[in-house]
């Protein structure tokens, strides 16, 4: 399991090992847990993720952004578990000689990951109540499920 | 029996996994309207979901194999 | 001056000062000297900047970035002086509440940076020659000036 | 005079600063020509560049002022 992870993301060792002496760009993505979401408070989040399928999702995806772009080093780990606010959820480093390709595969592999990778997350709010997310880039009404913890 | 796995929201109904019949030549689009009938709340966020065997995505027309684990996926939300 | 530094640039704490518990992305670009140019070996970069107004220039820039899009961070750090091969030479860091800002305007800032500071790289070459260099986002031939060193 | 400041691959030509006669009413674009004139070879380089005074870029139609410094600013290269 290279891609998925239950502990805290270290971003700054990640950022180093992109470093490439052919590299003249390194594009770092941090997904981060944020403190509100659709007018509510949140606390944390918790992912959960079938993890075996999940890496190996991201693998592909990485491995087809390197097909695409000529890049010296891609890599995404995405943390599960309790995330704080504030804390890195994901993480996405890619480098290559010129800075276009690194942001276009950058954005590429957490776009991918977002869409395809069995990755779900639980959002727990402040006033108490939970919700399994859906991916809210879309203006859309939300249809996911609301229910109260006891 | 297969057994099938539920994550995320599918858990509240399915919890996170149950053992279900066998059926021969049953397509996976098939057996994701037998499970909308087991749970007809379900039915509805069932018809969103991918599946998954043998740690691979399957097509809504392939086939069901005996003693197969089924990995019911829902829409990502990860990130 | 905040934006020009002759150190070397802390990206980790760059990273670090980012975060904000309202923003769901960072974007951080790490613009990095590497060992190769148009075919020739590059041994390192000394950098020149008419300090006083690069620094006012990229200020404007980031203020410019951050009418464009809503962001709840957006810094740019230049180095000046010679920066050695996987050394980051600028760094660029972006949070917003969603992932396209953060992207789009990461991009806006280094492309703005580099078109308008006036900040100079000198290249020095393996085989002991050097060279005042153009940015080489073009792929046209190279207008530049080249002399060698005694 | 006039005190003007050269940077990057103009230090060439020019050395890091030199001092000019002030001449009345001229224009920035005339200035260019006239440091263009001293330094033939310089003459294609300096078309690229913009030109500061008081830590603004000004426009090539504005007329220089006696006792500022100049700052000839080649194209970009940073990053």
């Amino acid at each position: 399991m290279q891609h998925i992870t239950q502990q805290e993301i270290n971003v700054c060792a990640e950022y180093n090992k992109a470093k490439h002496p052919e590299s003249g760009a390194i594009v770092m993505f941090s997904g981060d847990v944020r403190n509100h979401n659709k007018g509510q408070k949140v606390k944390y989040i918790d992912y959960e993720a079938y993890d075996a399928l999940a890496d190996k999702t991201i693998a592909k995806i990485l491995t087809e952004a390197k097909e695409k772009w000529d890049l010296q080093y891609a890599e995404c780990i995405h943390r599960i578990g309790k995330v704080g606010i504030c804390e890195t959820a994901v993480v996405v480093l890619v480098s290559s000689v010129h800075r276009k390709e690194a942001y276009d595969a950058n954005r590429f592999i957490i776009d991918q990951v977002k869409a395809l990778a069995p990755i779900w997350k639980h959002e727990f709010f402040e006033d108490g109540t939970s919700k399994w997310g859906a991916n809210c880039d879309c203006a859309s009404e939300d249809h996911e499920h609301l229910h109260h913890h006891h | 029996m297969i057994k099938v796995h539920f994550f995320a929201a599918l858990k509240q109904y399915f919890t996170d996994s149950i053992s279900v019949e066998f059926i021969e030549n049953e397509t996976v689009t098939d057996f994701i309207q037998r499970l909308a009938q087991f749970y007809p709340d379900a039915a509805e966020p069932l018809t969103k979901c991918r599946v998954a065997i043998n740690e691979e995505f399957v097509s809504f027309s392939d086939t069901i194999q005996s003693q197969t684990e089924v990995y019911v996926i829902p829409p990502s939300s990860g990130g």
